[in-house]
C-alpha cells in the first residue's frame, strides 16, 4: 500500500494535467448543449486544434499565438457544423460523427506537410510550467496542482468565469433559454439561431483550445490520434457534470485521476496484465454514467433542430 | 408496394435521395483532385491508378472486395440499429470482440476443421450480439444515451484484444495470436475469401427483413415513432434490445470472417481499427438502406485500396483519402438535410411547375 | 375611446393555402376586444403576424396611426404589444422571475439586475392582483399560477396591447373569474386587451366588442350589447347553427369493463386518480367532461394498458379480473383506440398511409405469410385504398408519408384501422381537437355508427359542447375523482359546469 | 392471380434496388472518365523479365511504413539509413515512401509496388512478416525481380508459414550489443542508481535490449535497479510524460532509454521537468544529441544495413530468407556523439567498454538471459 502513497502526489499531477484538455472540451460542450447542440465531434475539432496549435506554435516561436490560431481553427471547424446543424437542420449525431472522420484527416494532412516541409518542425518547444512561490511546495499537494503551465491555471479559472456567466448574466439567462425552449426565446424576441450559432464559436474555441493544451503544454509533438478519446469523455463529463461548470470540473478531475491511477499501476506492477489498468478510466465513465447519467436529463429541446417558421 | 405510382414530388423525393449521394461522391473527388493538384501531382493519373488499382484485374476486384467485406459488416450493423432509432456507435467493440470470441474457441478449444469453423463463427456472433446487449439493457433500465456508453466499450474491447493476443494465445511472445488453423479457415473465392459472398449476402437478407417482415416492420415503427409503437402494441423495449443484438451479432460475424478469411489469419495490433467510424458512415450515406450500404462500403473499399495504389504512383500522403472520404461524408449529411428543407422544397416544385407552364404556354 | 391597433387588408399564404385572406381589425385603448372563430380560422395565424413570429403576405398594420412594420417579436414588444400563448412559452427549468425578465433589454449593464427587477415586478403584482410566487420553478407551479407568469412576463415589457389566446381552456371556473377580474383592473388602466377563445357564454361576459373570423377571413365587427350569443355563433359557423344532437340511448347493454375504487397516484392533484369507479355498457357513450389535467390521460392510459393501477380492480366482460395490463394484451380483448396526439400517439408520420392503416396487423395471415416471415405487399395496398375509399381519406397515393396529411385525414386514418377491426372497446380522447367542421361531423357519426353496432365507447375530452353531443351518460373528473354521473338526455348544464369546478 | 402480383412486386422493388446500385457504379465509371485513359505509369520498367543475375542499369528502392518519416524514433531511423545506402549507391533510385499504411492496407501497399516491378521493398518492422505472406508468393512467382526487405525479424521464428523466402531477407540488429551500449553509458551517469526503460513493444528485440541494458549497468555498478515498460505503444506522447514522472517521483529514476518513437519525446519532457542536469536520457535509433535536446547525453544509433541489401541485389546473391546481422563490427550499431553534460572521464571509461562490447567480452550471454527470464 505504501507504494500507492507514494506515488500518489504524481497520480494527483497526472490528474491535473489530464483534466485540463477534457475540462476544456466539456466547458465546450456546455456552451453547446445548452443552446441545444450536441456536439459529437469533439474529438475532430481538439484534433484540429492540437495540431495547428503546435504548427504556427513551432513556425511562429510563439506558443501562445499559436493557441489563438489553433482556437480560430477549431471555430471554422465547429461553424461547418453549426452551419449544418442549425441552417440546414441536418442530424446533430450524424453531422458530428462527419466533423470526427473529416477534421482528424485535414490535421494528418497538414501535418504530413508541415513536417514533410522541414524534418525539424517534428518537435515543437513547451510552454514554461510557473510554480506559484508560496502555494507549490505545499507538501503532497503542492506540486500537484500549484505548478502548472499558465494554461492550466487559465482553464480552471474559466470555471468560475463560466458559472458566473450563466447565473448572472442577461445573456447567459438567454442562452439557457435557448436549449430548454427556443420557441419560448423566440417570442421573447432573443434570436435563436445567433445564440446557437455563438455556441458553436465558444465550443469550438475551448475544444480545440482543450486540443492545443496536448501539442502546447502536454507534449512537445503531434502524432496522428493524440487526443485519443478524450472528445467522447468530454461528452460523458458533460452527462455526469449535470451540465454545469462546476460539475464538469469535477468530472474532469475525477477523470484525470482514474487516468493518472492507470499510469500509477503500469509503473509500479510491470508484469501484471497492463491492458486491465488501460481500462480503468473508460470503464469509470460507464460506470459513472450509471451511476449519475440517467436521472437528470439536461436541456430539454437538447438535440433538436428548430425549424423558425413552423406552421 | 405494386402499382407504385408515386406521385410528382415523391418521385422528385427518390430522383434526389438517390442523387445526393452521388454528387457528394463526385464533390469530393473533384476537391481531392484540387488538393492533389495543388501538391503538383497529377490528379487524373491518380484517380486512373487508383481505379487501376482496386478494379484494374480480377485480382485487384478480389482485393477490394475483401478490403470492402469488414465494412459491409459494420455498414451493415451500424443501418440495422439505425432503423429502430439506436445510435449505435460501438460497431468497432462488437467487431472486435467478435474476432476474440472466435480466437478463443478456435485456440483455446484446440477445435479443427469445418466444426472449428462453424463454431468460430457462431461465438463471434453471439458474444458480438452480448457486447452490444451491454449497452442496451444501460439504455433500457437507466436511459443511458448509448453513444457514449457504447464508444467505451469500444476502448475496453481494444485492451481485451491486447490481452488475448499477448498472454493468452500469444505466438512464441509475439504480440499477435497463433495463426487460425488452415482447416479451420474460410474457403478462398475467386482470389478472395467466401466471407464476401457471406456480406453481400447478409445485405440482402437484412433488406428483406426490414423491409418485408412484420419483425423489421415494427423494427422501422419503433425506430421513427417509439410512443406510438408503444400505444399500438409493440414491445418497444424488447425490440430496442433485439435492435442492438442483432446490430451487434452482424458486427461480431464481422469480426469473426475477417479473421478466418484474411491474411495473417491472426489478431494482432490494429485488428478492426477504424471499421467502426466507417461503418456509421456507411450507414448513413446508405439512407439506411442495407442494399445500398454493400454499395457504399464497396465505394469505400475501392477509396483505400485505389488510394493506396494512388500513393505508391503518385506519392501523394494517404490522408487525402481520408479528406475525400470526409468530404463525402459531409457533402452527404448536408445534401440530405438540405433536400428536407422546407424552403429548398418550394424552390424544386414550383420551378418545376415554371417549367410545366412554360411547356404549355 | 383612442385608437391604439388597425390591421389592414392582413393575408398569409403558406404554400398554396391562404391561413388569412383580407382581414382587418380594430381596436381601442381601455377596450376587451374579442378575436371569435372556430378551430382553424386562422385566429392565431393573425396573431403570430401581430406579434411578428410570421410576416404577412400582404397588408398593414398601424399603431395609435402611424404605420409601423413588426419583423420579429422583439420590435412588437418595443411596440407594447405582448401575447400569452395558448400553450405557455415559459422555460420549466427556471423560477417564475428568471422566466418574466428573460430576454429583457431595459438594463444597460450585461449583469442581472435581480433586486430591482423584482421590485418592479412586485409593484405591477399589486397593481393588477397577479399572485405569483417568484422563486419557484415553473415546473413546479399550477396551470393557473403559470398563466399569470406569462401575463407578467406582458406586463413587465410596457405592453399597451395584450392578447390572450384561449386562456380560459386550461383554468377552473374560479380561475376564470380571477382571470377575468385582472382583465377589467387591466382595461381600467388603459391596457387593450385582444381575447381570443370560441366559448361563448365567456365571449359575452367580458368583452366590449367582438370580431368574426371565418375561413381566414374577418367577417363582422359588432358591440358585445346589441347582438346575442346565437347570432355570433350563426355568424361564426356561416349557417344555421342547430343543435343536432344525437338519439340517445336509455338501455344500455352488458358491462363490458369496470373500475372499482381504482387510483393511480393518488397523491398527484393535477394528473393521477383517486377512488375510481365506471361502468362502461356495450352499446353506449361514456362521455367524461373536465378541463385537461385533471386525471384524464391517466384514466386513458389506464384503459389502454399503457399503466396499471396501484389500488383497486378493473375488470372484463366477464367479470374476470384483468392482471396483465400491457397494449397488446387490451388490443388483443377489442380494443380500439383513438389517442389523444395523433402525431405522438396514433400515427408513425415517417410511415405510408398504407403503413399506418395496417399498423396493428402486419404479422396477422391477411397480410403476412408464416405469420409475420413475408409482408403480402400486394394486400396490404388493396387493403389501404379500400380503406380509402371507406373513409374519404383525401391523399395523392397510399404511398405518401402520413405526416404529409392534413390533421382530419391523420385523424380518418386513424379511424379508419382503429374501427375496422370492429371493437368491442372504443377509447376516443379528443377525437376533434383542431378539426375542421366537416371533419368533426364525420368522426362524430363514425363513433356512434360503433356505439349503435353495440360497442362500448368512452369519450374522454375538454370539449364540454362535443361531450354534451354524443354522451349516452357524462361523468365529470375533477382533481382525479368522479364529481358525479349525470344522464346524457338533457343534462343538468349548470350542475355539471359547477361540478367540473370542483363544487 | 395473386402469385404473381407479388412477383411483380418483388420485380418492382428490385428496380428501385438496383437503381441504387447502379447509381454508385455510375459514380465509378464518372470517376474513372474523369481519370482519363487508365494506362498509367504502372506498366513502366516492365523489362525485369530477366533473370536478376544480369546486372541492370537502374534499380527502384520503395519503403513501407507504418509511421511517417519525421516520428524522431523508429520510421526516421529507418529512413535514414535508406537516404545513406541511397548516397553511395547511384544506380539506385528512391520512390516516395508509403507513410501511415494501416494494417488492414499493408499488403494492398506491398502489392502496389510489386506490380511496378520495383527492385526492392523496405517493410519496417516485423508486423509486415505476417502481413505480406501472399504478397511474397505472388511476386516470387510472376515478378522475379522483386525482393522483399523486413526489418527486425527473425526469419524462422516468425515466417514460418511462408510457402517461399526466395525473394525475402530480413535484418537483425544485435540486440544485445546495442542493450550494453545504452547499459553502459546509463551504468556511468546514474547517480540515483535507478534507471528506466520503455519499450513501445513485448517483442523480442526489446526484451533482449532491457536485459542486456541492465546487465551491462550492473555489471559497471551491482546496486543500479531497473524499471522496464513494453506496453506504451508507439503514440501515446501523454503517456511517455506521466509514465516518467512516476518513476522520477516514486523510483527516483535519473537515466532513461527508449524504443518507442514518440512516447519517448513525452519522456524527455518530464526528464526536463524535473531538472534538465540531473535526469538524462539515452535516444534511440537516431543520433539526437543538440541543443535543442537538453536531456539526451547520446543515442544508440542502429542501422538497417541497406546498402548491403542493394550490393546482394546487385550481384544476384539476394534471398533466400537470410538474416543480415547489423552489429558493431559492420556499423550496424555504433554510439552517437556525446553531449556536453558527459565528462570526459566518463567518455573515456565507455570507449573502453566500447571495445570490449565490440568484441564480445564485457557481457556473458547467461548474464543477459539471466534478466530475460525475469521479464
Amino acid at each position: 500500500m505504501d507504494v500507492f502513497l507514494m506515488s500518489l502526489p504524481t497520480i494527483l499531477k497526472t490528474m491535473v494535467m489530464g483534466a485540463v484538455p477534457i475540462l476544456l472540451a466539456s466547458l465546450g460542450e456546455v456552451f453547446s448543449e445548452r443552446a441545444g447542440l450536441v456536439n459529437i465531434g469533439l474529438e475532430g475539432v481538439m484534433a484540429i486544434g492540437a495540431f495547428v496549435g503546435f504548427a504556427i506554435g513551432k513556425m511562429t516561436g510563439n506558443l501562445w499565438l499559436g493557441l489563438v490560431v489553433g482556437m480560430l481553427a477549431g471555430i471554422a471547424v465547429n461553424l461547418l457544423y453549426g452551419f449544418c446543424t442549425v441552417t440546414l437542420c441536418a442530424d446533430q449525431v450524424v453531422t458530428g460523427m462527419a466533423i470526427n472522420i473529416l477534421a482528424p484527416a485535414i490535421a494528418l494532412f497538414g501535418y504530413n506537410l508541415f513536417v514533410g516541409s522541414n524534418p525539424a518542425n517534428a518537435t515543437g518547444d513547451q510552454m514554461a510550467s510557473l510554480a506559484i512561490p508560496g502555494l507549490a511546495n505545499i507538501p503532497f499537494v503542492g506540486n500537484a496542482f500549484f505548478n502548472q503551465t499558465l494554461m492550466g491555471y487559465l482553464a480552471f479559472v474559466l470555471v468560475p468565469l463560466v458559472w458566473y456567466f450563466f447565473k448572472n448574466f442577461r445573456f447567459g439567462l438567454s442562452f439557457r433559454s435557448v436549449g430548454e425552449n427556443p420557441q419560448a426565446a423566440e417570442t421573447l424576441g432573443i434570436n435563436v439561431v445567433r445564440v446557437k450559432y455563438l455556441a458553436c464559436v465558444l465550443c469550438g474555441a475551448l475544444a480545440a483550445a482543450g486540443g492545443a493544451f496536448l501539442t502546447l503544454c502536454y507534449t512537445p509533438i503531434y502524432t496522428d490520434g493524440i487526443v485519443m478519446g478524450r472528445g467522447f469523455i468530454a461528452l460523458a463529463t458533460v452527462i455526469f457534470g449535470r451540465w454545469s461548470a462546476v460539475g464538469v470540473l469535477g468530472a474532469s478531475l475525477l477523470f484525470g485521476f482514474f487516468d493518472g491511477l492507470n499510469v500509477a499501476l503500469q509503473a509500479q506492477f510491470q508484469a501484471a496484465p497492463v491492458m486491465f489498468f488501460k481500462m480503468i478510466p473508460y470503464a469509470f465513465t460507464i460506470v459513472a454514467l450509471l451511476f449519475f447519467g440517467s436521472k437528470h436529463a439536461g436541456p430539454k429541446a437538447n438535440g433538436k433542430p428548430y425549424f423558425r417558421e413552423m406552421r | 408496394m405494386a402499382k407504385k405510382e408515386l406521385s410528382a414530388e415523391e418521385r422528385q423525393e427518390r430522383t434526389l435521395s438517390i442523387l445526393t449521394p452521388v454528387v457528394s461522391v463526385l464533390l469530393a473527388l473533384v476537391i481531392g483532385a484540387i488538393i492533389v493538384a495543388c501538391l503538383g501531382k497529377n490528379p487524373l493519373q491518380g484517380y486512373g491508378a487508383m481505379l487501376q488499382g482496386s478494379w484494374g484485374d480480377a485480382s485487384k476486384i478480389s482485393k477490394t472486395l475483401e478490403r470492402s467485406c469488414p465494412l459491409i459488416f459494420t455498414g451493415l450493423c451500424a443501418t440495422f440499429a439505425y432503423k429502430c432509432g439506436v445510435f449505435n456507435l460501438g460497431g468497432e467493440g462488437q467487431f472486435i470482440m467478435g474476432g476474440c470470441a472466435t480466437a478463443c474457441v478456435i485456440l483455446g478449444g484446440g477445435i479443427e476443421g469445418p466444426a472449428g469453423l462453424a463454431l468460430g463463427l457462431l461465438a463471434g456472433i453471439v458474444v458480438g450480439g452480448i457486447w452490444a446487449l451491454i449497452p442496451g439493457i444501460m439504455k433500457i433500465t437507466r436511459g443511458l444515451n448509448e453513444m457514449i456508453t457504447t464508444i467505451m466499450l469500444n476502448y475496453i474491447a481494444l485492451y481485451f484484444m491486447e490481452y488475448v493476443y499477448k498472454m493468452m494465445y500469444s505466438d512464441q511472445g509475439l504480440p499477435k495470436t497463433v495463426a487460425m488453423p488452415k482447416s479451420a479457415r474460410l474457403a478462398d473465392l475467386a482470389g478472395t475469401h467466401v466471407g464476401v459472398l457471406l456480406a453481400v449476402v447478409l445485405g440482402v437478407v437484412v433488406w428483406y427483413v426490414i423491409f418485408r417482415t412484420s419483425f423489421g416492420f415494427k423494427i422501422r415503427a419503433v425506430g421513427m415513432n417509439p410512443v406510438a409503437s408503444r400505444v399500438n402494441g409493440f414491445p418497444v423495449k424488447r425490440l430496442v434490445l433485439l435492435a442492438f443484438v442483432i446490430s451487434g451479432a452482424i458486427a461480431g460475424l464481422g469480426g469473426s470472417v475477417e479473421l478466418l478469411g484474411r491474411t495473417p489469419y491472426r489478431l494482432a495490433d490494429g485488428f478492426g481499427s477504424g471499421f467502426g467510424f466507417d461503418g456509421v458512415a456507411i450507414a448513413l450515406i446508405a439512407q439506411l438502406n442495407p442494399i445500398a450500404a454493400v454499395v457504399v462500403a464497396i465505394l469505400f473499399g475501392t477509396l483505400s485500396t485505389g488510394g493506396t495504389m494512388m500513393q505508391s504512383v503518385i506519392g501523394v500522403p494517404t490522408a487525402i483519402m481520408d479528406i475525400i472520404r470526409g468530404l463525402i461524408i459531409i457533402f452527404a449529411v448536408a445534401g440530405m438535410a438540405m433536400i428536407k428543407l422546407p424552403k429548398i422544397r418550394a424552390f424544386l416544385t414550383n420551378r418545376k411547375q415554371s417549367k410545366k407552364t412554360e411547356a404549355s404556354a | 375611446m383612442a385608437e391604439l391597433l388597425r390591421m389592414e387588408g392582413i393575408s398569409k399564404r403558406f404554400g398554396s393555402f391562404y391561413a388569412n385572406q383580407d382581414v382587418s381589425l380594430q381596436v381601442e385603448e381601455g377596450e376587451v376586444h374579442t378575436l371569435l372563430g372556430e378551430n382553424g380560422a386562422g385566429k392565431s395565424t393573425l396573431m403570430n403576424i401581430l406579434i411578428g413570429l410570421y410576416q404577412p403576405t400582404e397588408g398593414k398594420v398601424y399603431m395609435r396611426g402611424q404605420e409601423v412594420e413588426i419583423s420579429s417579436p422583439g420590435v412588437a414588444v418595443a411596440h407594447g404589444i405582448g401575447m400569452v400563448h395558448q400553450h405557455f412559452m415559459l422555460i420549466d427549468d427556471m423560477t417564475g422571475l428568471e422566466n418574466i425578465i428573460l430576454g429583457d433589454k431595459r438594463h444597460k449593464s450585461a449583469r442581472l439586475q435581480l433586486a430591482e427587477d423584482r421590485k418592479t415586478v412586485e409593484e405591477i403584482q399589486e397593481r393588477y392582483g397577479l399572485e405569483i410566487d417568484l422563486d419557484e420553478k415553473v415546473s413546479d407551479m399550477s396551470i393557473g399560477m403559470q398563466q399569470r407568469v406569462e401575463i407578467m412576463k406582458v406586463l413587465f415589457r410596457g405592453a399597451d396591447l395584450l392578447i390572450l389566446d384561449e386562456p380560459t381552456a386550461v383554468l377552473t371556473d374560479l380561475e376564470v373569474q380571477g382571470l377575468f377580474d385582472i382583465m377589467r383592473s387591466l382595461t381600467a388602466e388603459g391596457k387593450s386587451i385582444i381575447f381570443i377563445s370560441h366559448k361563448m357564454r365567456e365571449v359575452m361576459a367580458i368583452s366590449d366588442r367582438v370580431t368574426v373570423l371565418r375561413r381566414g377571413r374577418s367577417i363582422q365587427t359588432l358591440r358585445v350589447a346589441d347582438t346575442t350569443e346565437q347570432e355570433l355563433a350563426d355568424l361564426m359557423i356561416g349557417q344555421k347553427f342547430q343543435e343536432n344532437t344525437y338519439q340517445k340511448v336509455s338501455a344500455p347493454g352488458a358491462p363490458e369493463l369496470t373500475l372499482k375504487d381504482v387510483s393511480w397516484h393518488p397523491e398527484v392533484k393535477h394528473g393521477g386518480l383517486k377512488d375510481v369507479s365506471l361502468t362502461l355498457h356495450k352499446g353506449e357513450v361514456l362521455g367524461v367532461a373536465g378541463i385537461d389535467g385533471n386525471g384524464q390521460s391517466a384514466l386513458a392510459q389506464l384503459v389502454t394498458g399503457l399503466i396499471s393501477p396501484d389500488s383497486g380492480e378493473v375488470e372484463g366482460p366477464d367479470g374476470s379480473k384483468i392482471a396483465v395490463f400491457s397494449p397488446q394484451s387490451f388490443i388483443d380483448a377489442g380494443l380500439g383506440n383513438i389517442p389523444e396526439d395523433r402525431n405522438k400517439m396514433g400515427l408513425v408520420g415517417g410511415m405510408s398511409v398504407a403503413e399506418n392503416l395496417v399498423l396493428k396487423q402486419t404479422a396477422s395471415d391477411r397480410f403476412s405469410s408464416g405469420h409475420g416471415a413475408w409482408l403480402k405487399m400486394g394486400a396490404i395496398n388493396d387493403f389501404a385504398e379500400q380503406m380509402r375509399e371507406q373513409n374519404d381519406i383525401r391523399c395523392t397515393s397510399v404511398n405518401q408519408t402520413a405526416s404529409s396529411l392534413s390533421g382530419g385525414n391523420q385523424q380518418k386514418v386513424i379511424l379508419a384501422r382503429e374501427l375496422e377491426s370492429h371493437p368491442k372497446l372504443l377509447l376516443a380522447v379528443y377525437p376533434t381537437r383542431g378539426l375542421d367542421i366537416g371533419a368533426t361531423e364525420f368522426i362524430h357519426n363514425q363513433i356512434i355508427a360503433q356505439r349503435d353496432a353495440g360497442c362500448a365507447v368512452l369519450l374522454i375530452s375538454a370539449d364540454f359542447d362535443e361531450v354534451l353531443k354524443l354522451s349516452d351518460r357524462i361523468t365529470v373528473l375533477f382533481e382525479g375523482q368522479i364529481m358525479g354521473t349525470y344522464t346524457g338526455a338533457n343534462p343538468p348544464i349548470k350542475e355539471i359546469s359547477l361540478a367540473m369546478a370542483g363544487k | 392471380m395473386a402469385e404473381n402480383k407479388d412477383l411483380t412486386q418483388m420485380m418492382m422493388s428490385r428496380r428501385q434496388v438496383l437503381g441504387l446500385g447502379a447509381a454508385g457504379a455510375a459514380a465509378l465509371t464518372l470517376a474513372a472518365c474523369g481519370g482519363g485513359s487508365s494506362d498509367s505509369g504502372s506498366e513502366a520498367g516492365s523489362d525485369s523479365g530477366a533473370g536478376d543475375a544480369e546486372a541492370k542499369d537502374s534499380y527502384k528502392v520503395a519503403m513501407i511504413m507504418s509511421g511517417i518519416i519525421t516520428d524522431g524514433g523508429w520510421d526516421q531511423a529507418h529512413y535514414e539509413s535508406l537516404q545513406r545506402a541511397l548516397k553511395d549507391h547511384g544506380k539506385w533510385e528512391m520512390l516516395e515512401p508509403h507513410e501511415n499504411t494501416a494494417d488492414a492496407d499493408a499488403a494492398t501497399a506491398a502489392q502496389a509496388y510489386v506490380d511496378q516491378d520495383v527492385d526492392l521493398i523496405i517493410g519496417n518492422g516485423n508486423q509486415f512478416a505476417s502481413d505480406w505472406m501472399e504478397v511474397v508468393a505472388d511476386a516470387a512467382e510472376n515478378h522475379p525481380g522483386v525482393h522483399f526487405l523486413i526489418t527486425n525479424t527473425d526469419p524462422t521464428a516468425e515466417m514460418g508459414d511462408y510457402d517461399t523466402l526466395d525473394p525475402v531477407e530480413t535484418v537483425l540488429p544485435d540486440f544485445k550489443q546495442t542493450g550494453a551500449l545504452a547499459g553502459v553509458v546509463a551504468g556511468l551517469m546514474t547517480q540515483t542508481k535507478s534507471i528506466g526503460f520503455i519499450g513501445g513493444m513485448k517483442l523480442p528485440s526489446t526484451l533482449a535490449k532491457y536485459s542486456a541494458y541492465l546487465a551491462a549497468a550492473q555489471k559497471i555498478d551491482p546496486s543500479i535497479q531497473g524499471q522496464y515498460n513494453f506496453e506504451a505503444g508507439f503514440t501515446d506522447a501523454s503517456f511517455g510524460t506521466n509514465l516518467a514522472q512516476q518513476w522520477i517521483n516514486t523510483n527516483n529514476v535519473d537515466v532513461m532509454w527508449g524504443d518507442a518513437s514518440a512516447v519517448d519525446n513525452g519522456v524527455r519532457q518530464a526528464l526536463e521537468a524535473a531538472g534538465a542536469d540531473t535526469h538524462f536520457d539515452i535516444a534511440q535509433p537516431i543520433d539526437i544529441v543538440g541543443d535543442d535536446q537538453p536531456t539526451v547525453v547520446t543515442s544508440t544509433v542502429t542501422d538497417w544495413m541497406i546498402g548491403q541489401a542493394m550490393d546482394e541485389i546487385e550481384s544476384g546473391s539476394f534471398g533466400g530468407g537470410k538474416a543480415i546481422t547489423a552489429d558493431m563490427s559492420n556499423g550496424g550499431i555504433t554510439l552517437g556523439k556525446f553531449s556536453d553534460k558527459v565528462p570526459a572521464d566518463v567518455q573515456d571509461k565507455v570507449n573502453e567498454y566500447v571495445e570490449e562490447i565490440k568484441a564480445g567480452t564485457f557481457l556473458t550471454d547467461d548474464e543477459v538471459s539471466k534478466i530475460q527470464d525475469t521479464l
